[in-house]
């Protein structure tokens, strides 16, 4: 089912625009550090030089090659980004799928602690944590991804509830299987659809999430290249050199746009398709 | 909040102002707040970094710049420092020690009233100075009288008081010039604080603004300005656009790249003071393998000082010879410029047994420059194969931390006499370097007991200890810049980097 | 998206109520989670304000008066029994009563907020329903091709882009940093909000505006729409008579929510702005661990999050039981 | 002639097939002609295009629909409109989602009327106690929310009335409504017909309604009219079919399935659409055959009208069961249950002796979902005691207990996984009851499907790819493969054509023969005259009535029973005199 979806997907105009930009970005990040005249931390030239022959999107504001660090600055970005939506997505699963099994007192429990969870802006909740236990990567992701569990907890809840209500999932109770096997083996794909459009609309959040943390400062630690920290560490000079800021905005955007075209015309597929067999 | 009955109808009024084109919201803003500018009531606008924390107590712990930025044009102390660095007479007029240092006769000066019109007296000064010496307080200027006996503060005569100290101590007429160290109206601080200033307090907001009116009676050169405004941002970039929106006169902070990026642009121009402010990166002597002096002189060694005053400064700087300056009235030391050297500090590394170091620099990143000072040293010890890793951590654990990194960057804004007090000698708690030479102290020592004549030979000799020992590597002194819109005239530069504190002759013009 | 239990039994004035003593539990929890994880962080409070210069001694004393040195429990509890009897405590950081510095900032935010939503809703409803009705359009391919950028876009990029395009670099009309100065009412000062309102704005309508666009869309697909066609009444009062305020009403949920998210995400608005608001004071007490002022400033967003989650709640509820 | 239908057909814009074809009837007024058809004939279509509306996705490509000398289809748009409520009025299949849920009543029902506020609110309280429903105030303010199934279906009734057309369609207006509703909504409509010389179409899947409400009956199948007459001499072989598999509650008699399926939009439309499962199909067949009259009475779109009205109807009826003298295999006693609070069910007691079919009888409301949800041991709240072969039935059953006793769903959509092939589907069970993989389970599944007569080639194919009634087959097929001893059947025909329904029950049957007892939860009699041994009667909780099959539907003695039986329709019985 859920691949034929896809396939019906992929096939529209949005989808391909979505995959081509993606397809771009994923040159850029795996390709980029290759070709890169420079060493992503190489002080080259001047501060914030105009674009030329030697440094074709000009230097940022310590004289580094933009260029250089636009090509090696995606790979963190990428894989911050997969694993935030991969813990949100996988987190809310569990809690929305057991809320929805469980019913009553756990599903009253479950949808409170989220409710505390989503009561701290998303921003204060990144800061407190790394405030406490020091800057990480792996840190920052993975309180990007908590941050995602309530919103997505609720979609695979409001998802998972009429699964579970169906006769299928009821026929599984009744006949007594493990309720970890029913949530797995039967409400799980049955939600698929959902899982895939959150799946991908988190991970559209997680690179604008991670990218503006890496901006305020609380994601990647300098000198390391990355285009949310590159446009945090260069928009002081935005008037002077555009480029070093507006370049990797555009790449993010890229990135964003193209995995929220994907999600969008899975959604949409889903929309048409489901519920009417 | 207590004008709201004045002004009905406001929300519908602000809701359709809202919905309207921007043109007409250009010239829309709070009525009551225009500026008579050229006039005698002229009010200068001044940018500067948010501080919730900050209090009108001009003796708390722990201040701002904002804060002493706010305390300059309140209160005065004893003696001050001219624009050129040069101490001067303010509050006193005088003083004069005992045959062995120890004992300090200070003579007032008359005529002086305090912003609630109030004389000032000696009463006020013995107060200030016991309460600035009471541990309780946790006054920050507290280190640079330590020597001061606490019951040995007398007044003499209304315009005389006489201090007692527990050792010997020289220059004592350049400790009171410290912004740290001012003179209230007794019985005043910390709640209240009324000072002798040619400014008062007309409204005080922590963390967000404060406004002071021009002391009409004030004894010194009258302010042109009538009033001044501090408002605070969040960020140097906010100050960079209120100053472009010409919200603000004066950004009181400005990174170079700001700087260079409004330096230009019509009616704003750079006020670029030029001084000993020192950005240093500091090497824990407590911790291997920065207690071998091999390891210091060779990441001495590993900078290229050029580079840093381009590149981390933007070119507002000048190259520095790891030791502090603050001395704009002595001759250079005789110490030859240090250049980068690889090759020298490789073999020094080696013969350390450290040819693989590898360590953080921990910064706060609280200065501008701080966070690039460091991406370059990181990129120029590469060359040596020094792996050095940057870590920005937030304010409260850099201070939770503070004496335990190994490797920091610190700053120092002030001459090189109290600095020697305040964070270079051992046990000092800005010391956080631990660096204890001997060498040093002794002249320290006799540095404190010397004639004026005789202060810049002890103090080149010092110099020239932290040039060879010393735990600090120190690339450039920085300047410190401030845009301002060409309509205010009259700021000068300050080699202590305090330019706002000089706004006597400041106007603004139409 | 709205959650949880429908009132299945007992009249809705009691689900309410439940809802609400549920409401005071989250709010609890949120508090006695905040002062957990402030525990936690490195960085002595008493540290911070004294700085560097002071010496262990001090730094105890001033632990001891700020009852930093008691048990957690009856820190905790001190700080409770307070606000329960109204008292919010003072500022660990300047001494100030948490209510002074707080009272002006929460109008200050809610000011932006509110002004917010005024625009977001009704826009989103005019754009939704125009782009709907005139679907696969040039201009409605163009709002969905726009609303996918502006979800896609982190809003300090928004702000920065704002900020250069109409107040300090491009066109220079609009203030480039929105300070309300203390003692002002925010409406006193309407430029300084043109920038933030509008960001806030853009980012909710770009959300809402394709909310309610696909719903209008599935009401004019809906049965009842095509009954009232059938029924023969005009194109105009299919239209919004019969398929708008289901539309409408079927987005009321997630309008809710855009609320709620409009309200804590002043956080970063105020940030890029410099607005004195409730989302900048949080920063800075986060910053100095100012305990008192950041649970104040987290209870008063977790309480505005948490009426508009339910009224989005009381809206799916009413919207279930049609 | 009132209405003058000729050659409407509706295309599907996507793919370019017909979707009704060629479709013309004609309709004096105050009669009505009823439309049956099975799911995917197209009658609901039929029924939209009689008001020159066709769904997104479809358009009318041709054809007249003349009411009152005008042509609603050569109307421009602005005219079309006009008639639309004056002179064609529309009923929707469900109120619930045609009504529109914001809106009162009383907007609802008097827009579109043209007439000032006041006069259109006295006509439609006259309209409202006409078709028995309240014309107060509080009543008109009220949402469509507000009211039951059957409220809701009389106001769409009178909403259809109220601009006074000439022509009303109604689309399956009763299905989904109790019995005793769907009788009460019957009544309306004849009544108003008679009584304002309406004329109207009334479309539906159940010939017994049909027959009962309509003067003259179009059967539609893929598309196309192959019988317009009487249902009680019909002549095509389709139509004789149908009959065939409608069960009856005044008799138990074999019910004949229609083999194959339905033909989709797009089948081949050479010949005569209904040759592919025609027990009389010839080589003639494959040419299109006209509407034309037969001796029968009725004109009848078939080559072989002739033939099949010499094989007369396989009438078989079928003998009830000899009462079971066995011991019981489940003893209800006592069962009081209810939701959070709420009692549903009153001391219900029942017994069902091995090897044979009780029918749980009930309409919505009844009590009787959660009398088998209690039997399953879904339900939490109960209290009472239920023995199933001998052994309490606690609250947490062990596997055995659980393997023995099986269910099987209403929703033939919902029962199966869709995500799971069928043998996946059966395999679940196999592993968790008999730890079986692999071959041996495959060989179980297998087995189990033929059973249920569903072909092996089927096996791998997704629930989404198979008919209701196949669906229906493979859930019961999932219960056998874990060796019940007692399988309970909740509504499982209810939502399955009549010719689809056939087979299950036929299914069912067979399975009882080989000795498996059943209980059949539904509320159509005329089911539970085919398949129950004994009858149990519920209403409002509570056991109304119980005893043999026979006894209870042939002389009910509580008057709830009793006004059940009789709100029952049946398909005429005359058909046999007919060849």
């Amino acid at each position: 089912m859920s691949t034929s979806v896809l396939g019906r997907a992929a096939r529209t105009g949005r989808a391909r625009l979505g995959v081509g930009l993606l397809g771009v970005v994923a040159l850029v990040v795996v390709l980029g550090p290759v070709f890169a005249p420079h060493p992503y931390d190489a002080i080259v030239g001047p501060p914030l030089a105009d674009p030329s022959g030697a440094f074709p999107l000009g230097t940022d504001i310590l004289g580094r090659d933009v260029l250089s660090r636009l090509l090696d600055g995606g790979v963190n970005l990428t894989w911050m980004a997969v694993l935030a939506a991969g813990i949100g997505v996988v987190l809310g699963s569990l809690v929305g799928l057991t809320a929805a099994y469980r019913g009553g007192a756990v599903d009253a429990v479950l949808m409170r602690a989220m409710d505390v969870l989503l009561s701290f802006p998303e921003i204060i909740f990144v800061l407190l944590f790394v405030s406490m236990l020091g800057r990480s990567t792996v840190l920052t992701s993975a309180l990007v991804g908590v941050a995602f569990v309530p919103g997505v907890s609720r979609v695979l809840r409001g998802a998972a509830i009429p699964v579970v209500g169906s006769d299928y999932v009821l026929w599984a109770r009744v006949n007594g299987l493990p309720a970890g096997r029913i949530l797995l083996r039967e409400v799980l794909p049955g939600v698929t659809s959902p899982l895939m459009v959150e799946a991908g609309t988190r991970l559209v959040w997680a690179v604008s999430a991670i990218a503006s943390l890496s901006y305020l400062g609380f994601g990647i630690a300098p000198p390391a290249a990355d285009w949310g920290l590159m446009v945090g560490e260069n928009q002081d000079g935005l008037s002077v050199a555009p480029l070093p800021v507006l370049a990797p905005i555009a790449l993010i955007l890229m990135m964003a746009l193209g995995g929220n075209l994907v999600a969008e015309s899975v959604a949409r597929t889903v929309g048409r398709t489901e519920g009417r067999v | 909040m207590t004008r709201t009955h004045h002004r009905p109808g406001h929300l519908t009024r602000a809701l359709t102002a809202t919905a309207l084109a921007a043109t007409t919201l250009a010239g829309c803003s709070a009525p009551d707040r225009t500026t008579a500018a050229g006039s005698e009531d002229a009010t200068l606008r001044i940018a500067a970094a948010t501080d919730p924390g900050e209090t009108l107590n001009p003796y708390a712990s722990n201040q701002s710049p904002t804060q002493q930025l706010r305390s300059a044009l309140l209160y005065e102390g004893l003696t001050r420092l001219d624009p050129t660095g040069k101490v001067e007479w303010a509050l006193a007029t005088e003083m004069t020690p005992n045959a062995d240092l120890t004992r300090w006769t200070i003579k007032l000066r008359p005529d002086v009233k305090f912003t609630d019109g109030t004389a000032f007296t000696s009463a006020d000064v013995v107060a200030s100075v016991k309460y600035l010496r009471d541990p309780q307080h946790a006054a920050q200027g507290l280190a640079f009288i330590e020597k001061i006996d606490p019951n040995a503060v007398e007044a003499v005569d209304p315009l005389t008081v006489r201090i007692g100290l527990s050792a010997p101590f020289g220059p004592f007429k350049d400790i009171w010039a410290n912004v740290l160290l001012p003179m209230t109206k007794a019985g005043t601080a910390p709640e209240k604080p009324v000072g002798t200033g040619p400014f008062a307090v007309k409204a005080f907001t922590p963390g967000r603004q404060s406004t002071v009116t021009r002391f009409d009676a004030y004894w010194g050169t009258r302010p042109m300005v009538g009033t001044v405004e501090i408002t605070e941002f969040q960020n140097q970039q906010a100050q960079a656009n209120a100053l472009l929106s010409d919200q603000v006169d004066i950004a009181s902070g400005a990174n170079p790249t700001i700087a260079r990026s409004l330096a230009g642009k019509d009616g704003i121009q750079l006020l670029d003071s030029k001084g000993d402010f020192t950005l240093r990166i500091g090497l824990n002597t407590d911790v291997a393998p920065f207690d071998d002096v091999r390891v210091r002189q060779a990441l001495r060694l590993l900078v290229d000082r050029d580079q840093v005053v381009a590149n981390a400064f933007g070119g507002y700087a000048r190259v520095a010879n790891d030791h502090e300056g603050g001395t704009p009235q002595c001759p250079a030391p005789g110490v030859p410029q240090r250049k980068q050297d690889i090759e020298q500090a490789k073999k020094l590394l080696a013969e350390a047994g450290q040819p693989n170091l590898s360590f953080a620099i921990t910064t706060d990143g609280l200065l501008p420059g701080m966070r690039e000072l460091a991406q370059v040293f990181a990129e120029n010890a590469a060359k040596a194969g020094v792996k050095v890793e940057v870590n920005v951590v937030p304010v409260p654990e850099l201070l939770s931390k503070w004496g335990k990194w190994p490797a920091f960057i610190d700053f120092n804004p002030i001459p090189y006499l109290p600095t020697v007090i305040g964070s270079m000698l051992p046990d000092r708690v800005g010391n956080a370097t631990h660096w204890d030479n001997p060498e040093f102290v002794r002249l320290a020592d006799e540095l404190f007991l010397a004639p004026a004549a005789g202060q810049c030979s002890i103090m080149n000799r010092m110099h020239e200890i932290e040039y060879r020992d010393g735990a600090t590597v120190v690339p450039a002194f920085v300047n410190v810049l401030m845009p301002y819109r060409s309509r205010v005239r009259g700021l000068v530069t300050d080699v202590n980097g305090r330019p706002l504190s000089f706004l006597s002759n400041v106007s603004v013009g139409s | 998206m709205a959650s949880s239990t429908a009132p299945r039994r007992g009249s809705p004035t009691r689900w309410l109520l439940g809802r609400l003593a549920v409401g005071l539990l989250v709010l609890f929890l949120v508090s006695v989670l905040l002062f957990l994880v402030t525990q936690a962080l490195p960085g002595d409070i008493a540290r911070i304000i004294l700085g560097k210069d002071a010496t262990a001694a001090q730094v105890a004393d001033l632990r001891g008066r700020l009852g930093l040195d008691r048990p957690l429990v009856a820190q905790y509890w001190h700080w409770l029994t307070g606000v329960l009897g109204g008292d919010l405590g003072t500022s660990l950081d300047n001494g100030r009563p948490v209510a002074d510095i707080l009272a002006p900032r929460v109008l200050n935010s809610f000011t932006l907020g509110l002004m917010s939503m005024a625009l977001i809703l009704p826009l989103s409803v005019l754009i939704g329903v125009f782009t709907a009705y005139q679907r696969d359009s040039l201009p409605d391919r163009a709002f969905v091709a726009v609303s996918s950028l502006f979800t896609a876009l982190p809003a300090f990029v928004v702000g920065m882009l704002l900020i250069a395009f109409f107040a300090t670099s491009v066109f220079r009309v609009l203030p480039g940093v929105s300070n309300i100065p203390p003692g002002d009412l925010p409406w006193w000062h309407p430029a300084e909000l043109v920038l933030p309102v509008t960001t806030l704005t853009l980012m909710g309508v770009m959300y809402l505006g394709r909310l309610v666009r696909a719903s209008f869309i599935d009401a004019m697909d809906s049965e009842y729409a095509q009954m009232a066609v059938l029924k023969g009444l005009s194109g105009r009062r299919v239209l919004f008579r019969h398929a708008l305020p289901n539309a409408v009403a079927a987005s009321l949920p997630a309008a809710s929510l855009v609320a709620a998210v409009t309200i804590t995400g002043v956080v970063v608005v105020e940030y890029v702005y410099s607005y004195p608001g409730l989302g900048t004071e949080l920063v800075s007490a986060v910053n100095a661990h100012d305990l008192p002022v950041m649970q104040a400033c987290v209870l008063v967003l977790a309480t505005a999050y948490y009426v508009f989650n339910l009224l989005a709640d009381v809206f799916t509820t009413l919207g279930r039981s049609r | 002639m009132e209405v003058e239908v000729s050659g409407v057909t509706v295309r599907a814009d996507a793919t370019g097939h017909d979707i009704v074809r060629d479709i013309g009837f004609e309709l004096a007024r105050g009669s009505v002609l009823g439309v049956v058809g099975e799911s995917g004939s197209g009658k609901s279509t039929l029924a939209l295009a009689l008001l020159g509306f066709a769904r997104k996705g479809a358009t009318i490509t041709g054809g007249r629909v003349v009411v009152d000398d005008v042509d609603l289809l050569a109307l421009p748009e602005k005219e079309l409109r006009r008639a639309r409520g004056s002179r064609v009025a529309y009923v929707p299949q469900d109120p619930a989602t045609a009504l529109n849920p914001s809106l009162s009543l009383a907007t609802q029902l008097t827009e579109g009327l043209r007439l000032p506020r006041r006069e259109a609110l006295a006509r439609v309280r006259s309209l409202l106690e006409a078709v028995g429903l309240p014309g107060d105030d509080a009543f008109l303010r009220r949402r469509p929310r507000q009211l039951s199934g059957g409220q809701q279906q009389r106001v769409a009734i009178a909403m259809a009335v109220a601009p006074g057309p000439r022509l009303i369609v109604l689309d399956e207006p009763t299905t989904g409504l109790d019995v005793s509703t769907q009788a009460r909504v019957l009544e309306v409509v004849r009544e108003l017909c008679r009584s304002r010389d309406l004329a109207a179409i009334y479309v539906s899947h159940d010939l017994a309604v049909v027959a009962e409400v309509a003067d003259r009956v179009l059967v539609v199948y893929g598309g196309e009219v192959v019988e317009h007459g009487s249902l009680a001499r019909a002549a095509h072989p389709y139509t004789r079919a149908l009959l065939a598999a409608v069960p009856s509650s005044t008799h138990r008699h074999r019910l004949v399935p229609i083999p194959g399926r339905a033909p989709g939009i797009g089948a081949d439309r050479s010949g005569c659409v209904f040759a592919p499962r025609c027990a009389h199909a010839a080589e003639e067949c494959s040419s299109r055959p006209p509407l034309v009259e037969v001796p029968s009475g009725t004109l009848a779109r078939c080559w072989r009208t002739a033939e099949v009205a010499r094989s007369p109807r396989p009438a078989v009826v079928v003998d009830a069961a000899p009462p079971f003298s066995g011991d019981e295999i489940l003893t209800v006693s006592g069962l009081n249950a209810g939701y959070g609070g709420r009692q549903t069910l009153f001391e219900v007691s029942f017994g069902l002796a091995r090897g044979e079919c009780l029918a749980l009888v009930g309409e919505s409301g009844s009590g009787k979902t959660t009398m088998s949800r209690c039997l399953v041991g879904l339900h939490e709240e109960q209290e009472g005691k239920i023995v199933f072969d001998g052994q309490v039935l606690a609250p947490r059953r062990d596997k055995d207990l659980r393997r023995e006793l099986q269910y099987v769903f209403q929703n033939p959509y919902g029962s199966l996984s869709p995500q799971r092939t069928v043998e996946s589907s059966l395999l679940v069970p196999l592993r968790h009851y008999f730890g079986l993989k692999g071959t041996e389970a495959r060989r179980r599944a297998h087995e189990a499907l033929d059973r249920v007569e569903i072909p092996t080639h089927l096996a791998n194919r997704y629930p989404a790819e198979l008919s209701g009634g196949q669906r229906q087959r493979v859930a019961i097929a999932r219960a056998l493969v874990c060796r019940p001893k007692l399988l309970i059947c909740d509504e499982i025909t209810s939502a399955l054509d009549v010719s689809v329904q056939a087979a299950v029950v036929e299914l069912l049957r067979s399975l009882l023969a080989e000795g498996l007892s059943m209980i059949f939860v539904t509320h159509d009699l005329a089911v539970v005259r085919s398949i129950a041994d004994t009858v149990t009667v519920l209403n409002q909780g509570r056991v109304v009535e119980k005893g043999t099959a026979d006894a209870v539907l042939s002389s009910p003695t509580h008057p709830y029973t009793r006004s059940l039986v009789a709100a029952t329709l049946d398909v005429p019985d005359t058909f046999e005199h007919a060849g």
